[in-house]
């Protein structure tokens, strides 16, 4: 039993497990210290981060759906230069890979984000293509390969650390934004982001969210995000990091076995803040009891 | 005021019952860890026992003793309602202490509460030592059912107001501050309850010069600070009621018109 | 409270309410003999029909998911020749206006099927663009305008009853294909047919579903059908069936304040065999507590 | 065969308890409605209660008194998890009589029962009126905790099987059934059981020319024979277990390699 390893590398990055936590969910990492053990984390994926810094969204930002949820935060989060000077030197001591989820209004802004954090403490960046694309009429870049490809590109150009590209599952064919995804020059790819959605109060006949529509997350996106897991994995060779609706480890072991080399945990967190140590643990006896020793022994073990 | 790690416990359910008529519900649960030191404002978030509610619900700290801290709250909904039906002796899982508590530097506390913000005043009554002053509005005389006897004891003097004046004074508790600020020399109000209540007294209280604390409530998802899904904008920029609150100075907070 | 009035019109069908049951939920209408009111539906959409009889998908067809289902029935079918001569007779004693959802795998079976079915029995046909265009390598109809249109515009040469095309949700502009559609002279639109999804056994390391992946529906996709039915809503002018999730009268009121002329209640029969029964009873009640008498005053209310 | 309007109720529970080491349950529940006439062999479709299980469990009617009837089940995953914890007294929407029970006529039928498919089996001896035989199997005398008291005085002839011969033969139901055939003058064999178990028993019974009936398990969605979910091809063409079955005639099913 001593013998199973979670570890684990993925797109050059060392990691002490395949767990790693979704961008947005997970703060920066301090605010769930009492109750993460950063040793049994891959990385920590902190929240999307722009230039300058942002308020996000009026009115209410969340909704319960059953077993989901639905966010509208609106990228709220200090600016990149905050991230830089205040939080990374505070967040180092974890040891823990630090990848930060960036997202632009213009392709430019990717590449500057890139640019600025090409930097010891971000262990590699991860493009959020779901937010709306100001120069071509506010259509997300995650939508249409052709603009994904230039975030892309404009990321890779600016960084030596790997560029994970996040993407949308509201598309028509996953699998060739994988393939563009790809073929652009990324190196790793995060799936999915959240699913388009909206709840309506019927008493007052408003929308819930104060921003009308959002992202729908949690238990209720996982037979969407593991059959796109699957389809990218027959379609590119990239490492993938599977992520929606995680809640447990047999969850994410469903996602391993999809073709996810790492997992990512979101909306989990908010329900059990220690659900990332529970998924580690879960996942060595789940090894043990099918006497297996490496993680890598399952990853995309799906008979199909 | 002291700062807690985070705990996260199964609770043992030790009391559970309908105290009010009006659906307001009291839950005492063995949290298996010291409580005493939990600051009045403070709240927990509640994960509703049986699986199908996805996200916690947050419910202010009323009372603690020992292990234990007693939740009171109201049915509003999907997860209050699924909550009622918890069986002395069952688990639910309580995450907290989270948030920072009432600023208890004062000598001449008034506590002002509306509807289920009188719940969080309680400890805080307790807090004081007897020594605060409570005003407190429902809108008739039996929604006081729960409150009455609950504070009966731990405060100085309990002023009434109902909206329909079948108990105490007529009208809103704001209407009648004034006066009970004039007749008393208090030196900070704290209040809970519905947010044009507290605007109003926000407003009273800065126009008396006297101290003024809030507790607010906003959706909440993680309770942590992580999410960002309770931000405020503040006067000092932007604030998470989870975390920098739930309690904030009045002077501190917009109040939405 | 009994000048309450939930008769509606929808492309010209008289309707005792707005309330159908989804195709493939409700079999024949027969099977609910016991539970339903036919007083109270607006009308039967039956199983998806096909040319020939069809036996479906082998292996397990459904599984349990969080707040939903999947299934891959496979279109199992006795055949639009059965349906007419031997299923049609029996099920007009309900004196409910009878939908038949019909699927092709060529443009011109959705023609020869609408031709078919231009009978007195039937009120309307729902054209089912889910499944495969095996002419043009098996993608669905419904996720490319142009596939679709085709397949709309030989329903409509081919029968004088309205044509209802269902959407599919697994696309990136749902309104752009509700325009299509419009464009292509459909004459409601029904949304939103199940998203695709995935279910993996990680016991025995295979897809649960016998064809590897189905469809989801139930409470899981409500979010997003609502905010489709919303988004279709404002890009056209044609009457919509809402359904994905309605399990209750409160779901069904928020479909019609997004914009929905009908809603179409699906997975909700399997869990309460009655529901259309409830669901009708709720809907008056609604309207009696808002002073309302007619569930045309809360359709597209929605302010936002 | 008599057939029976579907009725939908919210039962009461009236008794619930563990009767087999190996997780086995039994459940009593009042659906007020005269049960007395269900088949053996139907079936139940039950909601989980508590909300979080989306679709009904189909579970076969093991007894009837009644208003009342018996179910007897097994701890697989997490419906049957969610329904252990039921209480006594609380509710439980069942669905029912689903599909067609077995077919009574015969003189001396046998009942081969393996794991949970013993669970019809009872009712089914019942109404031969203690004119039938069981065979019945189980891995190890442990599992035939609860099956032997119930069948005590129900049936004539019992025989048992376990895996590793802890308790009655050695081995299969199906490795002795020729043998006991041999012996007796059966003119119906009745078998629910794991599917290996009823399709050799099936061959058996076709080689020794006696009538036989099975009982399948397919996942169900509506029970109601509207959803397709359990569609199974035979030689009368397609079917559909939960309203054509679960009871098919052996000879009638191709049993998956
Ligand atoms: C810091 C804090 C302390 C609170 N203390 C108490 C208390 O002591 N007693 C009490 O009765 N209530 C209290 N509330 C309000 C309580 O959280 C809500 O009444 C409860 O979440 C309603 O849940 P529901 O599922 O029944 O309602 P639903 O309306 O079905 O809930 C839907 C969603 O909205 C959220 N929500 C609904 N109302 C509120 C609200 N007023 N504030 C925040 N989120 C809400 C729920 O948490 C849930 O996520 C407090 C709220 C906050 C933020
Ligand atoms: C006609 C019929 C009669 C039955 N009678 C009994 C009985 O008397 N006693 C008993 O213990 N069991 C019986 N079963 C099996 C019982 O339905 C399953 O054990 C139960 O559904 C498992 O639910 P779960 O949530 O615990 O398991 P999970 O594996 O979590 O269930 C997941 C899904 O698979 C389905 N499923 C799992 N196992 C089976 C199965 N064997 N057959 C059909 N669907 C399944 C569930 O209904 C659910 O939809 C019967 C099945 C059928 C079809
Ligand atoms: C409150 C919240 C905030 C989020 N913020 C971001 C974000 O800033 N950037 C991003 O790429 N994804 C964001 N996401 C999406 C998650 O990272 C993740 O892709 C999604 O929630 C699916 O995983 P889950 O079902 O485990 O939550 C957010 C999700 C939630 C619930
Ligand atoms: C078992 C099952 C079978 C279905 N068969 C069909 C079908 O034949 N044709 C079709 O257009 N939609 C079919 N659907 C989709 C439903 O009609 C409906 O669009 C979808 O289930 C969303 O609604 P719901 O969440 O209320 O179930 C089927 C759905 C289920 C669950
Ligand atoms: S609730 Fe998550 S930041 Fe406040
Ligand atoms: S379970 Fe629906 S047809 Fe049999």
């Amino acid at each position: 039993m001593s013998e199973i390893s979670l570890k684990t590398e993925l797109a050059g990055i060392k990691m002490n497990s395949p767990i790693m936590t979704a961008s947005g969910t997970f703060g920066f990492g301090e605010e769930f210290e009492d109750f993460a053990d950063f040793s049994t984390l891959g990385a920590i994926v902190v929240k999307g981060t722009t230039l300058q810094p942002r308020s996000g969204n009026k009115g209410i930002r969340i909704a319960e759906t059953p077993a989901g949820m639905l966010n509208c935060i609106g990228l709220e989060n200090p600016g990149v230069k905050v991230f830089i000077d205040e939080i990374s030197p505070r967040i180092k001591k974890y040891n823990c890979p630090i990848i930060v989820n960036i997202s632009g209004s213009t392709v430019e802004e990717y590449g500057e984000l890139a640019n600025m954090l090409d930097i010891d403490a971000v262990a590699a960046v991860e493009l959020n293509v779901s937010c709306p694309n100001v120069k071509e009429g506010g259509i997300a870049f995650g939508v249409e390969p052709k603009s994904m490809m230039s975030v892309i590109r404009a990321a890779k150009k600016n960084t030596h650390k790997p560029v994970i590209i996040k993407l949308s599952p509201n598309v028509t064919d996953i699998a060739m934004m994988a393939k563009a995804a790809e073929e652009a020059g990324a190196d790793a790819i995060s799936l999915i982001n959240t699913l388009m959605g909206m709840a309506i109060d019927i008493n007052t006949w408003r929308p819930v969210l104060g921003n009308i529509t959002g992202g729908l997350s949690g238990p209720a996106v996982k037979p969407v995000a593991l059959r796109m897991v699957w389809e990218v994995r027959k379609a590119v060779s990239l490492p993938i990091i599977g992520m929606g609706g995680i809640m447990n480890a047999q969850d994410a072991i469903e996602f391993f076995l999809a073709g996810a080399d790492a997992v990512a945990v979101g909306t989990a967190n908010f329900v059990e803040p220690d659900i990332t140590v529970k998924i580690y643990d879960g996942l060595e006896k789940y090894l043990g009891q099918k006497n297996l020793t490496d993680i890598k022994d399952i990853i995309g073990k799906l008979q199909a | 005021m002291i700062l807690h790690k985070h705990f996260l416990a199964d609770g043992a359910i030790i009391r559970h019952e309908k105290i009010g008529a009006n659906d307001v519900y009291l839950l005492d649960i063995d949290i298996f860890t010291n409580a005493e030191s939990f600051a009045a404002g403070q709240f927990v978030q509640l994960q509703v026992p049986d699986g199908e509610i996805l996200l916690r619900r947050p419910l202010s700290i009323a009372d603690v003793s020992g292990s234990r801290i007693v939740l009171i709250y109201r049915l509003i909904g999907k997860g209050t309602e699924r909550l009622a039906r918890a069986a002395v002796g069952s688990k639910v899982s309580i995450l907290g202490p989270l948030g920072t508590g009432f600023g208890l530097e004062c000598k001449r506390p008034l506590l002002v509460g509306g509807g289920l913000g009188i719940a969080p005043l309680l400890l805080l009554a307790k807090r004081f030592a007897g020594q605060a002053d409570i005003l407190m509005g429902c809108k008739n005389a039996a929604q006081m059912d729960w409150p009455l006897p609950l504070f009966k004891n731990v405060v100085k003097n309990t002023f009434i107001t109902t909206d329909d004046g079948s108990m105490g004074m007529r009208g809103f508790t704001a209407e009648h501050l004034p006066k009970i600020l004039a007749e008393n020399s208090y030196d900070k109000v704290f209040v809970c309850g519905p947010e044009i209540m507290m605007k109003t007294v926000a407003k009273i209280t800065a126009g008396h010069k006297i101290a003024c604390e809030v507790s607010l409530e906003k959706r909440m998802a993680c309770g942590l600070g992580a999410c960002l899904s309770c931000t405020i904008e503040t006067r000092q920029g932007r604030k998470k009621v989870c975390k920098d609150g739930p309690v904030f100075n009045s002077t501190e907070v917009f109040f939405d018109e």
